[in-house]
């Protein structure tokens, strides 16, 4: 499922493009890249983020999750404050991220449970605000089969900004002009269980992939 | 510049209620020998400036557990659950910044600048009671620059004169914090004579840094290790 | 990311009454050839961010007397009196900044801030009209950030990716201008294979930089020269 | 006279400070460092300048003056944000600067004459904030003999901060909570010509060099 999801995230990048992964499904997308040709970056110091093999890690080169990974050819590293800048003035092109909740408007909680002991916020919020596009991968529902993208987000929100895209195992949704479209549906599932497992109004628009959907 | 032979003379300046800042994005990049030298330091009341409060029972985790510290600024104390529990325990005051907004700070601190205003966390739980101001039509919240007593940092090289090389990743959160304390200290692996480190790869010029020692404990593929 | 192999290709999309960063520190890391290509090109209404605008009848200098250029943002507009000349006629609108402050309105720009408070200038003449602020006992005064439509910079050698590193004191203004720009052309001395540059020397990551082109003129001890 | 100045002005230095050098007199001052310890920062971007000879200048290797300097053992070059956050962050021990005037109170004006088109003002404001310490050094007339020590500036202020010590080539002033203390009187000067080419306020205190003055 992770796979599929990360998958079709991978088909959004753009040749040349410039890409923060977050932690969890996002760090799957790197293995689906054909073209070499994507540039990955990650928040704590690296543009050129690549796989490492177990026989080469060093513990001193890691990811945003403190996961080790590889240096590609041509890569550069820098200060965290140097890496926010590229985040924040909008040189990053494309950030992937999990989230907890989306909401109808593509707004998204990522960081904080209310009640829980989760006192992290990361670069979550920079990247929001300042990737040019966003994209988010996540499962449908929670483990207890409650649906993650809501009406509204019960947890407090990550930006005022809403995502563009949206990618789950049941289906894609964009996000325009603060209303969710479900622009295709993913293999092995239906437009029913997307509508009984969505808890936010979002409308449906197939046009750009042809027979695929319903 | 001074060079010291051992960490726990590098940190006798220290002192209680003293505010410090601590390199590393986790264990990559923190500095570990300065950081257990601390932990059997009998200090109290400090305020920690570090992306995170270490790891349960490591690094500034000890410290966290020892009761030293009053109060951690940072963007990520999720890592160490130890951090939230002293939090809810009101044993442990806590200011969570965006990571971006940590690094800049820190950056502004050191630069002079009092403070900035950026667009991140505008309109979310993190901005309230931030002064807001609109320039060019986008919203942005003001944050103060970040300054500190000590900088406790870990670079790769260093030479003689105190400037410094960081290694890969380990970079992160240490050259700003070399230049937003009144006192700092690095830890590295090792020391060099002037003119070995090409001029123009130099990082942190020899300015900012007020002593140098050799790091005792390194962070490996197995975890951390004592050496020397 | 794209190598151009004339200047002229490179600044194709240069267009009347854009915001262009020059870098240098009058002739030392500015972009000769690609200025020497501008004095050719048929635009007006430019203006044009860059510490000074040229010397008297060179470089930047030629664009003032051509009049392509509306205003000009700078710290020292001294050594080319051609610009106090037009701009006592009216000709040429003028913003003069503190050195550091251009530097860091630059570098906000680049990073997504909008703003900053500095002391430099705190009740001078070039303070007047500027918000002031205090902050923890001290005056500042604000300054926006600086933002360019495109950026001309000159490094030292570039690898095919766009990453650029710098030479000496040619360096200067150039890394911060080449984060401000939608566009971001460099002129450099040598176009090298990805991996020739070590990943840790390098000073502008590629995702910065949209083209590259190598430079025709370059400074000598006898002054500018062409070559190849 | 210029050397005089200069030779002063070096003594002042202690052994391991950063010390940022003026155009004019102050370029001057680092030929008459004795010791090796003393660290010259100039602000387009280099910590370390030293002289350089004829026959190994660089065209891309300047000082603030854009005059060819070289490059010491241990130095390093950062770009003009980095170099100006030194300045202003009160990383560098000393200015050495040159003034147009300087007034009672030790506030000088060194980068704006009225009427004239004297349109620059480059690192000076940056430095009057940030230097730990500011030394002047000019001479104590202009070229029309009027005095250059004021009871106030005519010209526009560069700072409203007071520098430390002001050295000409009749006396070295000290400021002290916004008054001038002439503290020496230089070779071949003497307390009645300084009395008289000084158009400011000052008091005397000669305790610090025993028997050197009057």
């Amino acid at each position: 499922m992770q796979n599929l999801i990360a998958k079709r995230a991978a088909q959004e990048l753009k040749s040349g493009s410039v890409v923060n992964l977050g932690i969890g499904i996002p760090t799957l997308v790197a293995n689906h890249i054909a073209d070499g040709d994507i540039f990955f970056h990650t928040e704590n110091g690296l543009l050129g983020v690549t796989d490492v093999n177990e026989a080469d890690i060093d513990p001193n080169i890691v990811n945003a999750g403190k996961l080790p990974v590889g240096e590609a050819i041509g890569a550069s590293y820098f200060n965290s404050a140097e890496s926010f800048a590229m985040i924040r003035g909008q040189h990053v092109d494309v950030a992937i991220l999990g989230v907890l909740q989306v909401d109808a408007k593509g707004l998204i909680a990522n960081w904080a449970v209310p009640g829980k002991n989760i006192m992290g916020v990361g670069g979550a919020m920079d990247l929001l605000t300042g990737a040019k596009k966003i994209i988010v991968t996540m499962s449908h529902t929670s483990k207890d089969d409650t649906s993650k993208i809501l009406k509204e987000c019960t947890y407090p929100i990550t930006s005022t900004r809403s995502v563009n895209l949206i990618i789950t195992e049941l289906a894609v949704f964009e996000v325009r002009n603060g209303e969710l479209y479900c622009i295709e549906i993913m293999p092995n599932s239906s437009i029913e269980e997307i509508r009984e497992k969505t808890k936010a109004p979002f409308k449906e628009d197939w046009h750009n992939n042809g027979g695929q959907a319903r | 510049m001074k060079i010291f032979s051992t960490a726990k003379e590098a940190i006798e300046k220290l002192e209680s209620n003293q505010t410090i800042m601590v390199g590393g994005f986790g264990l990559i990049g923190a500095p570990l020998t300065l950081i257990d030298e601390l932990t059997q330091k009998d200090v109290s009341g400090l305020t920690i400036i570090s992306n995170n409060l270490g790891e349960k029972g490591k690094g500034l985790g000890i410290l966290v557990n020892q009761k030293k510290v009053k109060k951690g600024i940072g963007s990520y104390f999720t890592s160490n659950r130890d951090v939230g529990d002293a939090y809810q325990r009101g044993e442990l005051e806590l200011e969570l910044l965006p990571q971006g907004t940590l690094a800049e700070s820190i950056r502004a601190g050191g630069a002079g600048i009092g403070g900035y205003y950026t667009n991140t966390g505008v309109g979310t739980e993190l901005s309230v009671g931030k002064e807001e101001k609109e320039i060019n039509g986008v919203k942005y919240i003001f944050e103060p620059a970040l300054t500190a007593n000590v900088a406790l940092v870990r670079a790769w090289k260093a030479d003689t004169l105190g400037n410094l090389v960081y290694y890969k990743t380990a970079r992160n959160f240490n050259p700003m914090m070399a230049t937003a304390a009144d006192y700092v200290i690095a830890e590295v692996d090792e020391i060099v004579q002037p003119g070995e480190l090409s001029p123009e790869e130099i990082i942190t010029p020899h300015l900012f840094v007020n002593g140098i020692v050799k790091a005792a404990k390194i962070l490996t593929k197995d975890g951390v290790k004592s050496i020397g």
